[in-house]
């Protein structure tokens, strides 16, 4: 007797469905535990940002100067109502903390943002037309790179004054040097890649090359820079608020709340720590993503 | 008859994020002292795999097992990484197949040669260099003195395989695994190096293995033959056993793809296997062969297909060979079959 | 692999080698009689001609004397260079000099020393930036080996204070031999302590001046060696007076200082300084319709509103602590002149809301708070002018570029404070914000004619009650909402025993280990 | 090489002039120095006096080529409220901050390279993890939170280490690993992806076939191989810490260039913020200058090139 075509073919392992490209990231990131994690903290602080009149019990702006200064409820004269205790003006630590996320949040993703639209297009300038045009982005870059960012940043917010706008705007300008080297390296890379001069051998403008063909392979780079820079601007407006030209009070900024708890440090640590904790919590968040996100969606898998 | 390196039954598997791929299964073959023995199949059969699994240097992600792998009465199985580096590099050595990589960037073609010597010999460096320097002559490179002093970038494809022969060759090994040794070379000093390799196994008396998908480079220097399929032998044997005689499908499949000068007329359409390789994927069994071969019938899809053993180095797995295996034990010093080379 | 070893081996005994030799900071303080004392901000230059920062003060007082000496308790003028000082009519006095007071190089103290100097500090070309404190000055003359003639512009009552509290006299013939920069390097001066040791930016080491005139003042210093440190960081300065290798810091903040007083081997003493904390409005109108909306303060009602909604007592109690006091006279209470029985506006936010109503602001405006200095104390401002509707944000600027921007009309409300340079005359301070100098945002003509008046008048009680109405005036018109007074706190080892003045001039010089 | 080494330091001069150019607009236009230079209370009589004789007045394109014409010979001006010559305290304060930069980048790979490493034999196993969390916990704890910390622990709590100053190298530990510590994770990270590339590279199979051990393996042959893009990122870093220092020389009280810029910003003092950007600058080119030649010396392939 014939054997049926399906006995025939199974034990041959021609029936196994190799997992789509897709799937294989899927699976990566399921079994990157960096990813994960670093995610699950970013996700975390945005929540807190999201639900933060809901976890804040006070309006952050609110002060009462008779109860202020009160230990949070883990030392002996904490109480229950104010969790976290009362900074120096006697405002709510929890709601500030809470509201602090929006602004820190905020920050990081904005100068990023504008960094990368700075970066990226220069990036892309350099990347491609190479020569010329290369020439003269690597010019602004070193110079960009020559001028000390901390005082640029502190003799510019010295002229304004420091409001939030113009330390987004400042930053901003400041930290897009990452995304202008690594993209133009990665579009060169692309550049010399045969499909881009086999689209350009059939005709495709150079718009259409750079948005069609070069764009989407870039993104890989884009979002991990992102990520890393998003935690070195929130950091840089920490101690741009610590050295008294960042955001300006009342806004519960995490950075100026390390700055304004410094001078009571040596006593009341716990002004200082909690902000610090919760920033590096975001950053160490921001940064194991990154790092996830990169071997995760890195070509090789690189485990 | 001791052979130089016996295998039975190597089992490798690569854990890949699809499954478990059962890279090689069931693989047993034996090389003589001064013999060359080709582990011969198409791309992605399993044979690079083989030769690595010997060295034990598989990627971090194998992992494998084997009844039996004896190598100058030593078992392999057993030796820690602490024996068996010194094995390495000492006994047995690997060429592989891109001569561009395989060598470090940073350092002199001198240092390269020499660290093997030094490490496993406690030789001064002086003799290492005059040894490095005799060998690069052998390999037929010329003012090797001062080629000491070069990088690998600056040295064409064909230098460099013939400078991994003679690192190869530093410690005096008695077993000489070639990867290949010739795919990413042109014709002219594809020729060059295979001369140059059967030249040097006869003058060391080395046992060799050469890895090859191409089947004319096994008829101009091998002694014996296993091809190799989706992992597993299908059949092994003397060279002139395997060209004139092939018994397995496959086998015969592949001679039929080849020209043979005298005998194939020109303008005849050469033969041709249909279909692909099967992924070795999960659980397998029966002839991995059955789903291109023309003679397949239900017991091929049967559990259970061994090797069939005619004499100690013949051997075919075939549930139904298509011809009568040859009886006639002719001399296993098989004579080279005409204008092959 | 044998060198590989070797190399470990030797990294870890490196470490071992460290980790061993760390032994306790070499102890200072009483042990080897060296008072360790630390300031935030750096010394500028040594020379006081050319120098306004409160450390250049302090730093003087140490070793240079001037010519008269005022008693921090008693407010009286006695003579320190001086032997006795008279005033032969309004524009002319005339001093007669100790003999004997010897220079740290050596050299005797002359007539010629005090008249080379005074008239150098008179001088507009010399760009002395103490330019306030000499001007009065016309000439200096010699009289005779140890006598000298000071000659008035014009009468000028505070005379004696800036003959006390400023106008060090430097050796003739050093100073005009390496001049103001040569002498900030190395100073020469009579004063009770020498400068051995600089390290710009760094540290000054000062030791006692054997050699001291006996009968001075100022007393016999006692205390043999002072190294007087620059710490920027508030918290690094307080860790170190914590283990022991500082003596003395001040300016902590009170929260802290509080702290500190817990500790056993610390002494804390709060000092009111005779610096208050203000907020000035745009009264005069200078900054006009620029925000694109009309400028509020030019209303008395939203003035005063401003004075009800401000909680100074809660601020003073709570963020200054110590001696800190609400004030309601634009002067420093202590100061001569400085008139207490003014308008009072207590603290009344109801009222303050029915002010604004009434001015046309029902429901408040939106506008900016300046500041330049004590974010805290800014911020509870705001937090108070929020409750009553003035939805304020804080600008925080650098002192200069706040001035620029105020000088040009931009600043309609300001958070200043001002320490009258330690004068115990209500002239450092009302005179030089009211009578239409670049700093005056009032403008009143009444004011400033009062002022003017009373600045040039030698008749006490006449020129105490000019200083009065102008003051009551000043009140009535809400130009001003004073606040509070300023508190330092002294921490220093207990070893140390050591008294604060309002005048915010530490004296180490009257020091002594306990 | 040569042509090279001149166009680079062509390319490097006009870098120099462009940045003092900006620096010099962007500090004057930051405040008007006469205001400050005239000190608290001066009268505006005061000030216009300052203003010309200081020659604030001209147009900033002629103050600026009269100060680079001066800056050229060597003389960056005085400044006005320490009465000291600029170049004269930028040297006297140079070697606090060169020093503590050397020991911060020196601790950062001290640490950096051997997490690396250790992240790169063992990829996605708790190791790996730890190693980037230790070395990423650099970049997230700001660097004036982490000096405070330090002083705390070690100086107050423990007394290990002075607090301030800079008279013994013990001064200098704390700043330096409260600095050192940022860098390290940009070079822990970038050992780690360059380990992981070379082992999986060809030659490195070459290395184990010729039956070499680890560590010869893992330092001859990887970490040659892969350390060099750490010193272009090293020299890069090492810039960020000349420039990023005025926070650790605020809390530690070292008197270096990065507190002296500090002081001259907040009170406008801007020869001197002029000449510490010019320095920071020309550190900076000098640094990836030499950068890229120990990859030349390092990286045989340039070097022929």
């Amino acid at each position: 007797m014939t054997p049926t075509q399906q006995q025939f073919d199974s034990g041959l392992g021609l029936d196994v469905v190799f997992p789509t490209p897709g799937q294989i990231m899927g699976q990566r990131m399921k079994s990157h535990k960096g990813f994960i994690i670093g995610g699950l903290m970013v996700l975390i602080v945005i929540m807190v940002a999201i639900f933060a009149p809901y976890i804040a019990g006070y309006d952050p702006y609110h002060q009462d100067l008779s109860n202020r200064m009160i230990p949070p409820v883990w030392s002996e004269k904490g109480t229950w109502d104010h969790p976290l205790g009362t900074d120096n003006m006697g405002r709510d630590y929890l709601s500030r903390l809470a509201y602090g996320s929006r602004i820190s949040l905020l920050i990081g993703f904005s100068c990023m943002a504008i960094a990368a639209v700075i970066g990226i297009s220069l990036g892309l300038i350099a990347g491609y037309f190479g020569g010329l045009a290369d020439y003269i982005v690597s010019f602004i870059i070193t110079v960009r790179l020559a001028l000390p960012a901390v005082l640029v940043a502190v003799a510019v917010v010295a002229l304004i004054g420091g409001s939030m706008q113009v330390v987004i705007m400042v930053l901003g300008c400041l930290i897009w040097d990452r995304f202008a080297v690594i993209l133009r390296a990665t579009t060169q890379q692309i550049r010399a890649m045969d499909y881009v001069q086999a689209a350009q051998a059939a005709g495709c403008s150079v718009l259409w090359l750079m948005v069609r063909e070069i764009m989407p392979n870039l993104f890989n780079s884009i979002v991990i820079v992102a990520t890393l820079e998003i935690g070195r601007a929130i950091l840089l407006e920490a101690a741009l608020s610590f050295l008294g030209m960042g955001v300006q009070p009342p806004i519960p900024s995490w950075g100026l709340m390390i700055s304004e708890g410094k001078d009571l440090m040596l006593f009341d640590p716990y002004l200082v720590t909690i902000p610090g904790v919760a920033l590096f919590f975001l950053v160490l968040g921001m940064n194991l993503f990154g790092d996830g996100l990169r071997d995760v969606t890195s070509p090789e898998g690189r485990s | 008859m001791n052979a130089l390196l016996e295998v039975k039954n190597l089992n490798v598997d690569l854990n890949l994020p699809a499954g478990a791929l059962h890279a090689v299964r069931d693989v047993s073959f034996s090389v003589q002292k001064g013999k060359t023995l080709s582990l011969v199949g198409e791309s992605g059969c399993g044979k690079s795999i083989t030769a690595l699994a010997i060295m034990n240097i598989l990627p971090p992600s194998a992992s494998y097992n084997a009844k039996k792998m004896e190598f100058e009465g030593h078992d392999l199985l057993k030796m820690n990484e602490k024996k068996m580096s010194r094995f390495r590099g000492a006994k047995m050595a690997m060429i592989f197949q891109e001569p561009m990589t395989s060598l470090d960037p940073c350092y002199t073609i001198g240092d390269q040669l020499t660290e093997a010597l030094t490490e496993h010999k406690n030789v001064s460096s002086k003799e290492a260099r005059d040894r490095a320097v005799f060998l690069l002559e052998k390999v037929g490179i010329t003012g090797s003195a001062s080629r000491l002093r070069q990088y690998p970038h600056q040295l064409s494809g064909g230098l460099r395989q013939r400078i991994m022969i003679a690192m190869g060759l530093m410690c005096g090994p008695s077993l000489i695994i070639a990867d290949e040794p010739t795919t990413a070379l042109d014709v002219t000093i594809q020729a060059q190096i295979l001369r140059l390799l059967a030249s040097i196994q006869k003058e060391f008396n080395m046992g060799m293995i050469l890895i090859t998908h191409d089947l004319g480079v096994v008829a101009r220097i091998a002694d014996d033959v296993a091809v190799m399929y989706c992992g597993e032998v299908v059949e092994t044997g003397n060279i002139t056993q395997i060209f004139n005689h092939p018994i397995h499908p496959y086998t015969r499949g592949l001679m039929d793809c080849i020209p043979i000068p005298g005998k194939t007329k020109p303008g005849e359409k050469l033969g041709s296997i249909p279909g692909i390789v099967p992924a070795p994927i999960g659980d397998l069994w029966g002839c991995s062969f059955r789903n291109r071969c023309s003679l397949a019938t239900a017991e091929c899809a049967a559990r259970g297909l061994e090797l069939t053993h005619i004499s100690d180095t013949r051997s075919f797995r075939c549930v139904k060979p298509p011809v009568e295996p040859e009886i006639d034990h002719t001399d296993t010093t098989a004579t080279r079959s005409g204008g092959m080379i | 692999m044998k060198k590989k070893s070797i190399q470990l081996l030797s990294i870890c005994l490196f470490t071992l080698m460290c980790l061993s030799c760390f032994l306790q900071p070499a102890f200072a303080g009483k042990k080897d009689d060296t008072l360790n004392i630390a300031f935030n901000k750096e010394l500028e230059s040594m020379d006081r001609y050319f120098n306004t920062a409160r450390e250049g003060i302090v730093l003087a007082r140490h070793v240079y004397d001037n010519l008269l000496y005022r008693d921090p308790v008693t407010y009286e003028y006695k003579g320190l260079l001086a032997k006795s000082f008279k005033w032969n009519s309004d524009t002319e006095m005339e001093i007669i000099l100790r003999e004997g007071v010897k220079f740290h190089n050596g050299q005797e103290l002359t007539a010629d020393d005090v008249e080379y100097t005074l008239n150098f500090a008179a001088n507009p070309d010399n760009k002395v930036k103490t330019q306030r404190y000499s001007d009065w000055i016309d000439t200096v003359k010699k009289t005779g080996p140890y006598s000298v003639k000071i000659m008035l512009k014009k009468p000028f009552p505070a005379a004696l204070e800036f003959l006390s509290g400023a106008n060090p006299i430097y050796p003739k013939e050093y100073y005009s031999k390496v001049g103001p920069d040569g002498f900030g390097l190395n100073p020469i001066g009579t004063g009770p302590y020498k400068i051995v040791e600089v390290i710009p930016g760094q540290k000054v080491v000062l030791v006692k001046n054997q050699d001291y005139f006996k009968d001075s003042p100022k007393g016999q210093p006692h205390i043999g060696k002072i190294v007087w440190r620059t710490l920027p960081e508030v918290n690094t300065q307080m860790a170190e007076l914590m283990t022991g290798s500082l003596d003395w810091i001040w300016l902590v903040p009170p929260d802290q200082a509080v702290k500190l007083a817990e500790i056993p081997t610390l002494t804390v003493t709060p000092a009111e300084t005779m610096r208050i904390g203000y907020i000035v409005f745009d009264a005069a109108n200078r900054s006009g319709k620029e925000h694109g909306m009309d400028n509020p303060y030019t209303h008395l009602k939203v003035r005063q509103a401003i004075n009800h909604a401000i909680n100074r007592d809660s601020i003073s109690k709570n963020l200054l602590g110590g001696q800190s006091r609400s004030v309601y006279s634009a002067c420093f209470p202590s100061q001569f002149g400085c008139e207490q029985d003014v308008k009072k506006y207590e603290y009344d936010p109801e009222k303050a809301k029915k002010l604004l109503a009434e001015a046309g602001f029902p429901n408040g405006f939106e506008t900016i708070l300046y500041g330049y200095r004590d974010r805290p104390l800014a911020e509870a401002m705001i937090g108070d002018l929020a409750a009553v509707g003035i939805k304020a944000n804080l600008m925080m600027m650098q002192y200069s570029a706040l001035r620029e921007k105020a000088r040009e009309g931009k600043a309609q409300m300001q958070f200043l404070t001002w320490g009258s340079y330690s004068i115990n005359d209500v002239s450092a301070i009302v005179s030089h914000f009211f009578e239409f100098e670049a700093d005056d945002f009032s403008m009143d003509p009444m004011v400033r004619d009062l002022l003017v008046e009373a600045d040039t008048s030698i008749d006490t009680p006449k020129r105490k009650k000019l200083y009065s109405d102008a003051l009551k005036l000043i009140a009535d018109q809400a130009y001003w909402c004073p606040m509070f007074t300023y508190v330092s706190n002294n921490c220093y080892s207990k070893d140390l025993d050591f008294t604060p003045y309002p005048d915010a001039v530490p004296r180490f010089f009257q020091s002594k280990w306990k | 090489m040569l042509i090279y080494t001149l166009k680079r330091l062509g390319l490097a001069i006009i870098v120099m002039v462009t940045v003092s150019m900006i620096s010099f607009m962007l500090l004057r236009v930051s405040g008007d120095p006469a205001i400050s230079l005239a000190g608290e209370g001066a009268s505006s009589a005061e000030i216009e006096f300052v203003r010309e004789q200081y020659g604030f007045d001209r147009p900033l394109i002629v103050q600026y080529f009269e100060w680079a014409g001066r800056a050229v010979q060597g003389d960056l001006g005085t400044s006005p409220y320490l009465k000291q010559p600029v170049a004269q305290m930028i040297k006297d304060r140079m070697g606090v901050t060169m020093t503590l930069g050397v020991c911060s980048l020196t601790f950062a790979l001290l640490l950096a390279i051997p997490l690396g490493m250790l992240a790169a034999i063992r990829p996605n196993t708790w190791i790996d993890r730890l190693a980037l969390s230790i070395s990423v916990m650099g970049q997230a704890m700001p660097s004036f939170w982490f000096g405070l910390i330090l002083i705390i622990f070690f100086g107050v709590y423990l007394r290990w280490l002075p607090i301030s100053g800079s008279d013994t190298w013990r001064h200098f530990v704390m700043p330096t690993i409260a600095l050192g510590y940022y860098a390290t994770p940009a070079i822990m990270r970038l050992v780690r992806s360059g380990m992981l590339e070379v082992l999986a590279s060809d030659h490195i199979r070459t290395a184990r076939a010729k039956g070499l051990r680890w560590p010869k393996i893992l330092f001859k042959h990887t970490l040659r191989n892969a350390i060099i893009p750490v010193v272009a990122v090293a020299a890069v870093q090492l810039g960020f810490m000349l420039g990023g220092s005025i926070v650790i020389e605020a809390i530690f009280a070292l008197n270096g260039l990065g507190n002296l810029a500090w002081i001259s910003i907040s009170r406008s003092d801007l020869p001197v913020v002029q000449a510490i950007v010019l320095f920071l600058s020309v550190i900076y080119i000098f640094l990836t200058f030499m950068a890229d030649l120990f990859n030349a010396f390092l990286d045989p392939r340039i070097r022929s090139s």
